[in-house]
């Protein structure tokens, strides 16, 4: 019991959650998105910005949580940070990826930090808690993405 | 020497024999010849077996906290979610759980209602000079919602009359669809006459004129192969129970676009993100349909039920069910004073046939049967505008499914033929 | 020598240890202290034994058709009807199964729209001006759906507000109450405070305004003795999963007059007596409400579930849940940096405890917990504008049942204790 | 299973049923009450008059059903035509008594040939179809008792 516990809750996790990296939502933020997790009440905002090369210049977050949510959302902005929407976007599905699999397999080293997470997988009903602020993330990259499509840029 | 055609002919044939060691109710030897699975099927020791070991292990809420009991109990409630969607050609997400056929068909009825009250997505409201069609052989349960659902709404209820002998065609459908049909709903198999309804090519009627189909699919799901998706209709309702599974669990089977846009009649807890005090914000489906602690084992019985029948063989059931059909109405066509209901010899039809015995009433000869060990049913089999049109209130039903053996429907069929001389009826 | 008082005190504090062979789930020496029987219960043998047992005996469908079988589950599910009705204090007629609590709140609410559109019986048509109460300390079951009928029929919802620490009183109830409520809806205990209202003096305050009243019993009927016409109310809603039987199962008990004048919302076979093309006409209550095949074998389980807790001794059990309510109470009050949510100490209540822990997010406290093996349940509990009013997303809650030994208790009090030091939080 | 058989079809219900003994429902009845059975769609009216000394001068019955209604509602007229209320209540209680006793009790002589349905009592789902002509005819009583109540006779 001891071991799965100290699987969920390593030590960076519970440093990040006290941490909190990118907390604070910047008034740059040109995409935001609000995400809650219904059955519990937490939820997290994230606001990004692109720099003109194509790298998210802002990323912050603001919201309430258990240390897994809080810690990931720390984790997130670290990694995430001054990467261009292509890279961010294969993070995120790595991370996502890491947290489906049951068999434990070994989780890209690219996810740095974030692979502490990894332990979650095996709580079923903490995934959606990892998953917050990735998610909401996800959302904003969505939102840029919609908005070129419909302004191309000038040329 | 057998031919892969030869085995596949005797795997057919020696269905019931294979299964019936796994049917408890059937087992015994004075087990009576079960011919009412069309009302409920019987349930074989797998399926109490998976809620036994789900309940022994320790129940737990699903979907909600964060246990470990409770992450346990929500992965084998999705996975029997996963199982029934494969089973029918729909995502998962496109199953919701209800308590049974009749709970999915109303919460589609209800759910309109409230969309024509202005609660929720409007594409399902409905008014004064729409029309909501039906045929004139539904099961009740596939009739009286909407009926209350054109009173609800000031919408029109009309109907695909039948034939007297309980049938109707496509052309019927055809003359009866019109721009104001809005809801098309209609059995895909009649629990009455066995008649297997042409599902694409109506569902595409329906949806030229922008009608949305509604299938009540209680009689082919656990007996057919059915690919929903390949089907074509917006939304489909079956039941557990008359697919080996348990009581207390039925299906609400809708394309994601349709439960998407369909209010919740029933709310409560789980279907919802925000709730304050005069308002909620509902999850996306299937979450938004299941208020309140679902039948969790019961779902996780019915996944076994499922993976019980894919064990069987869909096409082999269905084969053996063609034959069971071709017997059925072989046995009661023998008999002299009975008159079949429904398609004629030749016609593609379920494994079941109602008949009227001359002379005699239907409780009568269920009674007669029951005692000889042959379990039928009789009455109207809720279909009472269609035994109007028949013109008689009351039929006796005999249906098959894999445990049912030759030797069942030679006592049918033996049994019958006593009736007229027991009740002292001339030929 | 023992006197009488104290034999009854040793077999009140002996009932763990006496039932806990009955539940394969606890039997297990490694089996977790079970602290959330609020959401829902473990199961004893009993339960499955007797589904097993109907269902192995080979099923049928009840109330229709003339079969032997079909005679035996008719039986055998009103039977377990009988059963229920005895326990609450209610008349065979007056028990309508549901599928869980939700559902029978939503029968009612659903019904109420259905009388203001027109439907059946005016007596309870709600309008513009009308007004429908419920308190700030619902679970969403009780309240969702008030909304939602309020808002079909324009009239308003109002609540009786709770005070910081969770709780009302009949003085906040009858300030609330005028002449223009139709119904008020509260639950007899609340799954989040333990608070337990005062029946009959709300029931009587609510009819001298002409209000209908409408009980969520679904945290007192599996733990107090509850006699439903002494209480006076209108209708009471409880699920068989809370109380030792299945999932699958709920009842809407009502009073005989009530469930009369109340429309039937889902509608289908089973319920009616004539049914043309255009129009249904229902039986009386009970069946009216009850369309579809029913969850027949669920119901019967929950018959052995009452004969259960019968043969327990319904006076026993609540001596028992008045010690675990005690216990519980004294365990978080002893753990620094934990608050407790509702009445306190030396106020009845019943035997739950909800808590929030300085520093650490429920959802940490139920996964730290859980790994200590002590299972409880953290989140809104499905009561998201109460938590809103004591201003925290989410609670901890740990609650007891027949079962709950004291040794349950102490590793729940020595497992939270060691939550803040293990998160870091400094006292 | 022949035994059972035997003993719900005796041979005076097959009888009774082809009799069809007071069917047909006269133009002098005062009060009428249609019974229907839900399940099966059997269904009978029961039409009753009095006459001055207070028995029944009329008693006819319409409607279509199985051997079992039909053969009840015929007995039920012999049995109780030219009774009075208070004796055809008493009779109708015993019926109802004898098919709710699942014991098999001896019962009461004053049935008369009604005793032939004492078999009735074993088969569940058959006792409303008993019973459906006995619940018309009470409910024809209950009419004119109804009736008296308010229009007290002349005296
Ligand atoms: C007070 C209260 N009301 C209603 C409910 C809903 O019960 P169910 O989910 O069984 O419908 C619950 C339990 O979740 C409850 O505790
Ligand atoms: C065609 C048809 N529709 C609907 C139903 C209703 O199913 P359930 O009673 O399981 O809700 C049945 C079975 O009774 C049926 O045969």
């Amino acid at each position: 019991m001891n071991t799965d516990l100290a699987s969920l809750y390593q030590q960076v996790i519970l440093d990040h959650a006290r941490k909190r990296s990118g907390f604070g939502l910047s008034a740059d933020a040109t995409a935001r998105h609000h995400e809650l997790n219904p059955t519990c009440g937490d939820e997290i905002t994230v606001g990004i910005a692109k720099d003109e090369d194509g790298t998210l210049s802002v990323l912050g977050w603001e919201g309430q949580g258990c240390s897994i949510s809080m810690a990931s959302a720390s984790t997130m902005s670290e990694l995430c940070a001054h990467r261009d929407a292509a890279e961010v976007r294969t993070l995120i599905d790595q991370f996502r990826a890491m947290l489906r699999d049951r068999e434990g397999g070994e989780p890209p080293e690219s996810l740095e930090d974030a692979v502490a997470f990894q332990g979650v997988a095996r709580f079923v009903m903490r995934i959606k808690c990892a998953m917050l602020a990735w998610v909401a993330l996800e959302a904003c990259l969505d939102q840029l993405s919609a908005r070129e499509r419909t302004t191309p840029a000038a040329s | 020497m057998t031919t892969p055609a030869d085995a596949d002919a005797d795997a057919v044939a020696r269905l019931a024999t294979d299964v019936r060691p796994d049917f408890p109710a059937l087992r015994d030897e004075h087990a009576p010849a079960y011919l009412d699975s069309a009302a409920t099927s019987q349930t074989p020791r797998q399926v109490l077996d998976a809620e036994r070991a789900f309940v022994d292990a320790g129940t737990a809420a699903v979907h909600r906290g964060a246990s470990e009991a409770t992450g346990r109990a929500t992965l084998a409630f999705e996975d029997a979610r996963a199982d029934v969607a494969r089973f029918v050609g729909a995502r998962e997400d496109e199953i919701v759980w209800t308590q049974n056929a009749t709970d999915a068909l109303n919460m589609v009825a209800l759910g309109m209602a409230d969309a024509s009250a202005g609660l929720g997505d409007p594409r399902f409201a409905l008014g004064p000079g729409d029309e909501i069609l039906v045929t004139e052989a539904e099961h009740h349960a596939n009739l009286i919602p909407w009926q209350r659902l054109a009173r609800r709404t000031g919408a029109t209820l009309r109907w695909v009359p039948v034939r007297e002998d309980g049938t109707w065609s496509i052309d019927d459908a055809r003359v009866a669809l019109n721009s104001r049909t809005r809801v098309f709903a209609f059995a895909h198999v009649s629990n009455v006459t066995g008649l297997i309804a042409p599902v694409p090519e109506l569902a595409e009627l329906a949806h030229a004129v922008g009608a949305t189909v509604v299938l009540d699919a209680c009689q082919s799901v656990p007996h057919m192969p059915v690919d929903l998706a390949a089907l074509g209709v917006d939304f489909a309702a079956f039941s557990g129970h008359k697919m080996l599974g348990p009581t207390g669990i039925g299906v609400l089977a809708g394309r994601a676009d349709a439960l998407a846009a369909l209010p919740p009649a029933r709310t409560g807890g789980s279907t919802i993100t925000t709730v304050t005090m005069t308002d909620a914000e509902f999850l996306p489906p299937p979450q938004r349909f299941e208020a309140g602690t679902q039948a969790v084992t019961q779902a996780i019985g019915l996944g076994a039920a499922v993976r019980y029948l894919e064990g069987v063989g869909r096409e082999r059931l269905a084969a053996r069910e063609q034959q069971l059909a071709t017997m059925l109405m072989d046995a009661a066509a023998a008999v002299p004073g009975v008159h079949i209901v429904g398609p004629a010899a030749g016609h593609e039809r379920a494994a079941l046939v109602s008949v009227v015995v001359d002379g005699v009433h239907a409780h009568d000869v269920g009674q007669f049967l029951d005692a000889r060990g042959v379990a039928v049913r009789v009455g109207h089999h809720c279909a009472q505008p269609l035994h109007r049109r028949l013109g008689v209130a009351a039929t006796t039903r005999a249906s098959g499914y894999l445990y049912t053996s030759d030797e069942d429907v030679a006592r049918f069929r033996a049994a019958l033929a006593e009736v007229r001389p027991f009740f002292g009826v001339s030929s």
